[in-house]
């Protein structure tokens, strides 16, 4: 039922510039101890790009990296052909990088609308207009802008946190694990309106560990293990080879989609 | 104002028996006839006449000094009484003397012992009698007789005995106006308190840092404004303003000397607050090193009052609580509405994620610390005023109510700490009307333990969901 | 190097004088309060011990004194604890100190423990009665004080008393002496509020004053009068009949108090100061390069203190704390057969003559009991005038 | 426990599942637990929890408003419904965590209500939470210890004399070890639990929680962030630990492993229970799928968002991509365009 | 400037009541704060009332020495409860504000003149170690024992002596109960207590249990505190809070000695500031004169103590690691 050249072709379509390259990162929290060795990672204009793999491999070590809050050791990391290796967050966030992170992505003492304000810390006109387009997305939102983000449920939390990022209509999107929480029929919408605005231009890189779903809307994939990348290919490649099914994907969802 | 008549004071100083006690008890003796009274009047008249000189003259100097005496004035009715024959008997030795117009006597003896002192009672007016057991404690009525008693001598050659006839008139402050006077000044109180808690809220609220070097940011206010003022003699507005600007300055520097850099290094809250408590002490020694240990006066500080019923406020404490409150609640509408208010509270919930929504926190954090350490000048120099006085350990005097009062408002919320001060500064006032006046901070704590018995959150915070 | 041996000073002995009788060098330690919360304190104090240091070396009468200054601070920084350890180490024989009560119970068991003889100069609790054999004091009792003050208020004609005072034993004691005494001259004391060391603000305790509307007001307590003075103005209470006590007794002209005190009025221990007191402290004061100072609070008593420490050791030729205790009552005149003389040279004199002296000191005649307090102490009452300055009239 | 589960639960080969991870076989499912037809409150034969009237409101939003639920003992429910249906907060009071406003409900026939979180705990009643809690700066290891129930050595008095405990603590230790082989984290047993990744985390507070050898289970979305490939190997476990006798409630929104594991779901929306049911009938419900499951659960999202070809016969995916487009395009092409 | 002295007078403080007794009270707090997470700033509170326990009923009441010790401790266990039972359920930073409070009350209690008769008020006690008491107990023969800096007569030994028994005791203690599994739920409710209670275990009891365990131990060193001077209610304000806090946090916050090593060093280097300062300035080092010295030691003490906490935030026994997931 798939295609994968179709997925290729498309991929190949994109520009060629590289907005987010990683190359060769070393980077770690405890002295002495590295938590991605070498991890090298190509993001081109218009790429959506997904990351899997086990638990603790440093998916979002990687993420981390790129906006700054992990120490970076060794190797360069660069945006739209910068090196950011060092760059405060809020600097990134100029240049049109937004993030996600997997967990404690909200502020819990602030209502939902003032989370989402944070989105556009440095652009707070265009709110209106991006509050219509988030709430858009999550209708449950729009409702209960009023409630405080802490006391919201685990999936409205995710909700928000996917919400504060897409505020401020960045140009590149680091989204760690969006889709955990969520409810299956948000999932699914998460991750078309992902893919939708990332076909509107926006190079994104998704952590996932709803590892099928995420490669089904990948242009190109990598298995991240053990700090390392251990497979790339494109989201149709490694949906289908075996030894990522066997180590990473398990067999489950392929039985219940089958 | 109200004015309450009191019968406090009996004629000898203890009136709690009730009644005009000291006066003539007519089951005791009867009224003399008016033929002796117009006599006694008229002598006593004359005599006044006739001894006005002698009435300029010191009581005692009718008599040869020596290094001990007894002495005392005689009223009636708060009215001195002119006249009186007062005689002392003792040792073999005895003298009489009379009360002069201010209704004081002197009788010098000649050595330290017990004397006896008689008080002629036909010199009182008409009706007064001297009531043995109305006597002081210590001077023991002769039995069987009036105005006679024993007196002694203490550790020093002089022995007072003050006779005060009659009912005596007092005015106190009633209850009630001592409560409204007391709350008012607990609201003043509290409002000024409010001004130092914002700033140490603030910082809290943004960076979880309890800094205990608040108080001395306080008193760094105060300490520029008498330096400017007392020490260099500039006039009292460049004081204030310098105060207020030294107090952005410090606030600045803080952090950018010391904040700053410690969050980089990535301390934990205790840590810091630690690190805090250490910079308090190293301040405040700063301080001490600037102006001494004693206490400094502001210029035109305490001018008279002006009274509002029974509140008496001067101009000062109007414009420091209008100062203060507008401050208050120019704060809370940062805090609450601006775009870096919100920021501040982003901080404090999650830096890191702060930054990655491209807040510069840093920044953010920079202009709390200014902001802080103005707002603690201000108050600094209000509570100079308020206290009055500079001291070079002020601030820290307060520093434990500041802390009190945003806890009990709930951490981290501006109308929390600006409740919490008003209630701190009321319970110290007014509480001491039902407690001893040293224990009058423990009644502010108190108020804190009770609150957060009923509410662990605070009047303003929030408790945060579970799972 | 710790141990304690009298001779050890490493230069104090220029010794270039013939000396008279004995050669001591004492060595005294002085433990006043640079720092804390009566730092206010210190100065005069420290000042009164420079004074009488200089005029004793300076009077080569067989005795030098080798002065070390530590810093008592209070309880809340603590000071003293590393202080007298280093006064201790140096091996003191004498203490001038402590100033506060708290300090010198803390420290009076490791001081008698060192065989240090402590002489406070103000320290005036009826606690310190007989506490210990090398404790004396040169401040005079509460009792004393506290009955002169309120004979004088009640000699004033005031039928009744507002009493603000400090909540530790000066202020506790000499608040009870005055009541007591008051109320057995007919008078009514008809409010009470104390206040904590530290305290900030004294607000709620002038309220209470004002409200029973007395009329007069007795302020015991040390420079919190600052403070609690103008409040007192502000809340309507008449400030010509204010009367304050040694820990508060200052001149206030240069203070700005925004009050007048013109009629108010004070007492202090001692017959009244040389003219010349403030000048001559302030010169030895500022030979060490300190500030000058403007008051004068407790300088005699500690001025005194150093001078029958030093007057003891000589009579007892002999430099150890037991020895100069056992001589302290005698040269303050406390047996029979003294001859009185007011300076150290004076007396110093007299001793090395083989004679006995009884010294009367600036803080009155400091004649020890056989519980170590100082009797005989004249306590004069001082006037403010119209300048806030206050004069002596009795 | 009744005599149909009794037959049901037979066929079954552990061996050959620990042989193929990723392959397991489908075990079948434990049937026969309700009384009547499956509807919302259906009594239970052999109920472990009985909830009756409870109801919590947070201001004027009724977060759980339950009539009747009844969870079976010796089998797997799901409890899933969309986000904010009030499943965390249900777990909160159950767990005696939080307070309803009204209601009571029980556990293995002992009434609940008031009872303290961790009296609660120690009855056999354990969850998880979904937003976890590591012990940050206790070891992994320590983390799992700490979940064991019944310590001796946790008195007072009996900790200062180790020789009470040791023999307990080295059991303890083993079964421990043991667990944190199977959920992946033996190689962090001594690293701080501070320093997991969030998908460890998940596995931690499920591996703790399981160190008590609850009677009931509860865990709240334990498998959100894990990987796939492990939690396959975990549902074994899980499924293991059923055939032992413990009784499991989750919540997850990972409808593969419902339909894999759960014996009985229960669907929640807006506080209230909606509908239960063996997992196969409650998925179908209309009402389900639409405000939950969604329309694309079965659709390849390739398909939908139009990366990969769709061979006209896939209808499904056709419709919905055309519904998407309708929808959504105008707003993105005027918004998310960016020059 | 004479470094013998100004050595000697520091190593004072490696074996001095005073240290024993800091030492004691910061122990104490390890528990509190160390172990079990509870942000206790009324430790001052405790030492009040172990000193005062020990103190009135042997003066007030005629009880012997040992008694008052037991009274004293009673005390501490008294005050945990009094104190836990309001605030045990309260926030950590609640907590601290509200323990502060706490203190303060009880201070200001022992110091207001209502209970004059029993307290004496801001005078404070002595006089209890008197005539049977412990002086008399000392079992070491009069003399001078020790050399150089440790030179003690027999009643300092006494004291010393007594105090290190009761710390090697605390500390033996606080060893074993933290290596065994109540330590490890104490340590786990320091990190999050929900966790916890989600375990089974019952929160509010181990809080109350450390609270009364580091109540006791911080009561016995304000028994120490007070054995070789006095009872003065203006000893226990919140800087000696503040000051055991220092303590605590320089020795290493969750470990068993770090308390003991804080307090030794915390006080020599008061001690060598102190004792510095002012030879420095009376050496002319400094421009400043001696007094001004005793103004610029705090000044420096408070400095030193920041860098201290900069540069070894673990604590000098601490584990490094743990500072790069605090908060
Ligand atoms: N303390 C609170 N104050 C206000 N509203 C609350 C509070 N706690 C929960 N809620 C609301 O109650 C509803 C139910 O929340 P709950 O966490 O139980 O949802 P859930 O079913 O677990 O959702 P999810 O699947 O997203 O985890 C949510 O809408 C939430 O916003
Ligand atoms: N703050 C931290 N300090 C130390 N080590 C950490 C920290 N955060 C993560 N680690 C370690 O780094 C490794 C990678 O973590 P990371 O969070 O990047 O994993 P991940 O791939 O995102 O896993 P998951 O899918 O579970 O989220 C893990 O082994 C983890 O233990
Ligand atoms: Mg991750
Ligand atoms: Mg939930």
């Amino acid at each position: 039922m798939t295609d994968a050249p179709t997925g290729a072709a498309q991929a190949a379509a994109l520009s060629d510039e590289v907005i987010v390259e990683l190359t060769d990162v070393h980077a770690g929290y405890l002295p002495g101890v590295n938590i991605l060795n070498g991890a090298n990672l190509v993001a081109r204009k218009g790429e959506l790009i997904g990351i899997i793999g086990p638990n603790g491999a440093g998916k979002s070590t990687l993420l981390k990296s790129i906006f700054g809050m992990v120490h970076v050791r060794g190797g360069d990391i660069t945006v739209k052909g910068e090196s950011i290796v060092g760059l405060k967050a809020d600097r990134l966030v100029q240049r049109g990088v937004a993030f996600v992170p997997q967990t404690n992505n909200v502020f819990p003492s602030l209502t939902i609308a003032e989370n989402l304000q944070m989105g556009l810390y440095q652009n707070p006109k265009i709110y209106e207009e991006r509050l219509e387009f988030v709430t858009g997305i999550f209708e449950e939102l729009g409702k209960r802008l009023k409630q405080r983000a802490g006391s919201l449920s685990g999936g409205e939390r995710q909700m928000v946190a996917m919400s504060r990022a897409l505020m401020m209509d960045p140009s590149v999107l680091l989204l760690d694990e969006p889709s955990a929480g969520l409810s299956p029929v948000r999932q699914d919408d998460a991750f078309i309106r992902v893919s939708d605005i990332n076909k509107a231009g926006v190079t994104t890189i998704m952590v996932e560990q709803n590892a099928r779903r995420c490669l089904q809307i990948c242009d190109r994939g990598y298995v991240l293990d053990q700090g390392k990348d251990a497979y790339e290919g494109t989201g149709r490649e490694l949906l289908e080879d075996p030894k990522v099914i066997g180590l990473y994907l398990g067999t489950l969802g392929q039985d219940d989609a089958a | 104002m109200s004015v309450t008549r009191t019968a406090s004071l009996g004629p000898l100083g203890r009136t709690q028996r009730g009644g005009p006690v000291g006066l003539r008890n007519p089951a005791r003796r009867r009224p003399r006839s008016g033929l002796l009274a117009l006599i006694a009047a008229l002598a006593s008249v004359m005599l006044a006449v006739l001894i006005a000189p002698a009435a300029f003259a010191a009581p005692g100097d009718d008599q040869e000094k020596t290094d001990f005496y007894f002495a005392g004035s005689i009223t009636f009715e708060d009215a001195p009484i002119d006249g009186v024959v007062i005689g002392v008997d003792g040792g073999g030795f005895t003298a009489e003397t009379k009360t002069d117009a201010e209704g004081k006597w002197r009788l010098y003896v000649p050595e330290k012992d017990t004397y006896r002192l008689k008080v002629d009672e036909d010199t009182l007016p008409e009706g007064v009698i001297i009531d043995a057991e109305q006597l002081p404690p210590g001077v023991s009525p002769v039995e069987g007789s009036t105005g006679e008693f024993d007196a002694e001598f203490g550790l020093t050659g002089t022995k007072i005995i003050n006779l005060f006839l009659g009912e005596g008139e007092r005015i106190t402050t009633s209850f009630a106006d001592q409560l409204i006077g007391r709350t008012i000044g607990g609201i003043n109180f509290g409002l000024l308190l409010g001004l130092a808690s914002m700033g140490a809220a603030l910082i809290y609220g943004t960076t979880r840092l309890g800094n205990f070097a608040h108080g001395e940011m306080v008193s760094w206010g105060g300490v520029i404004a008498v330096l400017c003022t007392s020490f260099w003699s500039l006039p009292l507005w460049v004081g204030v303003v310098a105060a207020v600007i030294a107090g952005a300055l410090l606030g600045w520097a803080m952090d950018a000397g010391l904040w700053g850099p410690l969050r980089k290094r990535g301390l934990g809250v205790v840590q810091l607050m630690i690190v805090s408590i250490g910079l308090s002490l190293a301040l405040r020694y700063v301080l001490q090193f600037m102006i001494g240990g004693g206490t400094h006066q502001l210029p035109g500080a305490s001018p008279d009052p002006m009274h509002f019923g029974p509140v008496t406020l001067s101009y000062i404490d109007i414009t420091g609580m209008s100062i203060s409150l507008v401050a208050i609640l120019a704060m809370a509408y940062f805090l609450n509405r601006t775009r870096i208010g919100k920021a501040t509270r982003a901080i404090s919930d999650n830096p890191q994620l702060a930054a990655a929504s491209g807040i510069d926190v840093d920044r953010v954090i920079r202009i709390v610390w200014i902001i802080s350490g103005t707002l603690a000048a201000m108050s600094g120099v209000l509570w100079t005023y308020f206290r009055p006085g500079v001291q070079w350990n002020m601030g820290m005097q307060m520093l434990l109510l500041i802390f009190c009062a945003i806890t009990l408002g709930g951490l981290g919320s501006a109308m929390g700490a600006l409740i919490g001060s008003l209630i701190v500064g009321v319970a110290v006032e007014v509480s001491t009307l039902w407690i001893p006046t040293d224990l009058k901070y423990a009644s502010a704590l108190l108020a804190l333990i009770i609150v957060l018995l009923v509410r662990p959150q605070g009047l303003f915070g929030r408790r945060e969901r579970l799972g | 190097g710790c141990s304690s041996t009298p001779a050890e000073t490493p230069d104090g002995n220029d010794g270039g004088d013939a000396k008279p009788a004995a050669d001591l060098t004492l060595k005294l330690g002085s433990l006043l309060p640079v720092t804390g919360q009566l730092a206010f304190l210190g100065a005069p104090m420290e000042a009164g011990v420079q004074l009488a240091v200089d005029q004793i070396n300076e009077a080569d009468a067989g005795i030098t004194v080798d002065v070390s200054n530590a810093d008592e601070g209070d309880l809340d920084n603590k000071a003293y604890e590393t202080s007298i350890t280093k006064l201790q180490g140096e091996g003191i024989n004498a203490l001038v100190g402590a100033a506060s009560s708290s300090v010198s119970k803390l420290i009076l068991d490791s001081n008698v423990n060192a065989g240090i003889v402590m002489v406070s100069p103000s320290n005036t609790s009826a606690e310190f009665t007989g506490i210990n054999d090398l404790y004396f004091r040169t401040a005079p009792s509460d009792n004393l004080q506290g009955e002169v003050l309120a004979n004088e208020i009640a000699e004033d004609g005031a039928t009744t008393l507002g009493i603000i005072y400090q909540n530790d034993p000066y202020g506790t004691g000499l608040a009870e002496a005055i009541k007591n005494t008051f109320e057995g001259a007919g008078g009514k004391v008809v409010a009470e509020a104390s206040y904590n060391q530290g305290d900030g603000q004294f607000n709620a305790q002038v309220s209470e004053i004002a409200a029973a509307n007395p009329e007069a007001v007795a302020i015991v307590s040390y420079e919190q009068f600052k403070t609690i003075g103008p409040l007192l103005g502000a809340a309507g209470v008449d400030t010509s009949k204010l009367y304050l006590v040694d820990g508060n007794l200052s001149n206030y002209e240069k203070d700005n108090l925004s009050i007048n005190l013109e009629g108010s009025k004070g007492t202090r221990a001692g017959a009244e100061l040389p003219d010349d007191f403030l000048e001559q402290l302030n010169a030895a004061w500022t030979a060490a390069g300190n500030d000058k100072i403007n008051d004068l609070t407790y300088s005699a008593e500690a001025y005194d203190a150093v001078i029958l420490i030093a007057l003891a050791a000589l009579q007892a030729g002999s430099v150890e704390g037991a020895d100069i205790a056992g001589e302290m009552v005698a040269v303050s005149g406390g047996t029979e057969g003294g001859t009185p003389c007011t300076t150290f040279a004076e007396c110093a004199d007299i001793i090395n003559g083989g004679g006995q002296a009884d010294y009367d000191g600036l803080s009155g005649k400091v004649t020890f009991d056989e519980n170590h307090d100082p009797t005989g102490a004249a306590i004069g009452v001082y006037q403010y005038g119209a300048d806030n300055n206050n004069t002596r009239i009795k | 426990m009744s005599a149909e589960n009794q037959g049901s639960d037979q066929s079954q080969n552990t061996a050959d599942v620990a042989e193929t991870p990723t392959g397991s076989i489908r075990r079948p499912k434990t049937t026969g637990l309700a009384t009547g037809p499956a509807a919302p409150g259906v009594p239970k034969v052999d109920p472990i929890l009985i909830v009756d009237g409870v109801e919590r409101r947070f201001g004027g939003l009724a977060a759980v408003d339950i009539d009747h639920l009844e969870i079976p003992r010796h089998a797997i429910t799901a409890l899933i419904g969309p986000n904010g249906a009030g499943k965390t907060t249900l777990f909160n009071l159950l767990c005696g965590f939080d307070r309803p406003n009204a209601g009571k409900w029980s556990f293995d026939g002992r009434n609940l209500a008031g009872v303290p979180s961790f009296k609660v705990a120690r009855m056999g009643q354990v969850r998880t939470f979904q937003l976890t809690k590591s012990l940050s700066l206790l070891s992994v290891l320590e983390n799992m210890k700490l979940g064991a129930p019944h310590q001796i050595g946790e008195g007072f008095w009996a900790s200062i004399l180790p020789f009470l405990w040791r023999r307990q603590e080295a059991e303890i230790e083993e079964k421990a070890k043991g667990l944190l082989k199977r959920f992946k984290l033996d190689a962090k047993e001594s690293d701080f639990a501070a320093s997991l990744s969030g998908g460890q985390r998940k596995l931690l507070e499920m591996a703790r929680a399981l160190m008590s050898d609850p009677t009931l289970v509860m865990l709240d979305e334990p498998m959100a962030g894990v990987n796939p490939a492990l939690t396959q190997s975990l549902l074994d476990h899980i499924l293991d630990l059923k055939d032992q006798g413990m009784t499991v409630l989750f919540v997850e929104h990972d409808m593969h492993m419902v339909r894999h594991i759960a014996d009985w779901v229960v669907v929640m929306a807006e506080g209230r229970v909606v509908a239960e049911g063996p997992p196969e009938a409650v998925m179908e419900e209309p009402a389900v799928v639409d405000a939950y499951l969604g329309a694309h659960q079965d659709v390849d999202l390739g398909a939908v968002t139009g990366r990969i070809a769709v061979s006209g016969t896939d209808t499904a995916a056709v419709k919905v991509r055309e519904r998407i487009e309708a929808e959504a395009s105008a707003e993105i092409e005027d918004e998310g365009d960016r020059p | 400037m004479d470094f013998g002295s100004i050595f000697g007078n520091t190593l004072v403080y490696l074996f001095h009541p005073v240290t024993i007794a800091y030492a004691l009270a910061a122990t104490g707090l390890a528990v509190h704060f160390g172990y079990a997470g509870l942000l206790n700033f009324g430790m001052a509170a405790f030492m009040a009332v172990g000193a005062y326990g020990y103190a009135i009923p042997v003066l007030s009441f005629g009880l012997p020495w040992w008694m008052g010790m037991i009274i004293g401790m009673l005390g501490g266990v008294l005050c945990a409860l009094v104190l836990g039972i309001p605030t045990l359920r309260l926030r950590a930073d609640y907590l601290a504000i509200a323990t502060i409070a706490t203190a303060e009350i009880v201070r200001l209690l022992f110091q207001t003149e209502l209970f004059k008769e029993y307290t004496n008020s801001a005078g404070g006690l002595t006089g209890y170690n008197q005539a049977g008491g412990f002086t008399d107990m000392n079992p070491i023969p009069p003399g001078t024992y020790g050399f150089g800096p440790f030179t003690y007569t027999a009643g300092q030994l006494w004291d010393r002596v007594f105090g290190l028994i009761v710390l090697v005791l605390a500390i033996l203690l606080v060893w074993a109960l933290m290596r065994s599994p109540w330590g490890r739920v104490l340590k786990g409710i320091r990190e999050d207590e929900d966790a916890v209670r989600s375990l089974g275990k019952n929160v509010f009891a181990y809080k109350m249990q450390a609270l009364i365990i580091g109540g006791v131990i911080g009561a016995m060193g304000g028994v120490i505190f007070v054995l070789p001077s006095s009872v003065q209610p203006g000893s226990y304000s919140t800087s000696l809070t503040f000051f055991l806090w220092t303590i605590l946090l320089l020795g290493g916050a969750a470990t068993v000695l770090g308390p003991t090593l804080g307090a030794v060093l915390f006080w020599m280097v008061f001690s060598f500031l102190g004792n510095l300062l002012p030879q420095a300035a009376a050496a002319g080092f400094l421009p400043i004169t001696e007094t001004q010295a005793a103004v610029v030691n705090w000044i420096f003490a408070g400095v030193v103590l920041m860098l201290l906490v900069i540069f070894r935030p673990q604590g000098i026994l601490g584990d490094k690691r743990e500072m790069t997931f605090v908060r």
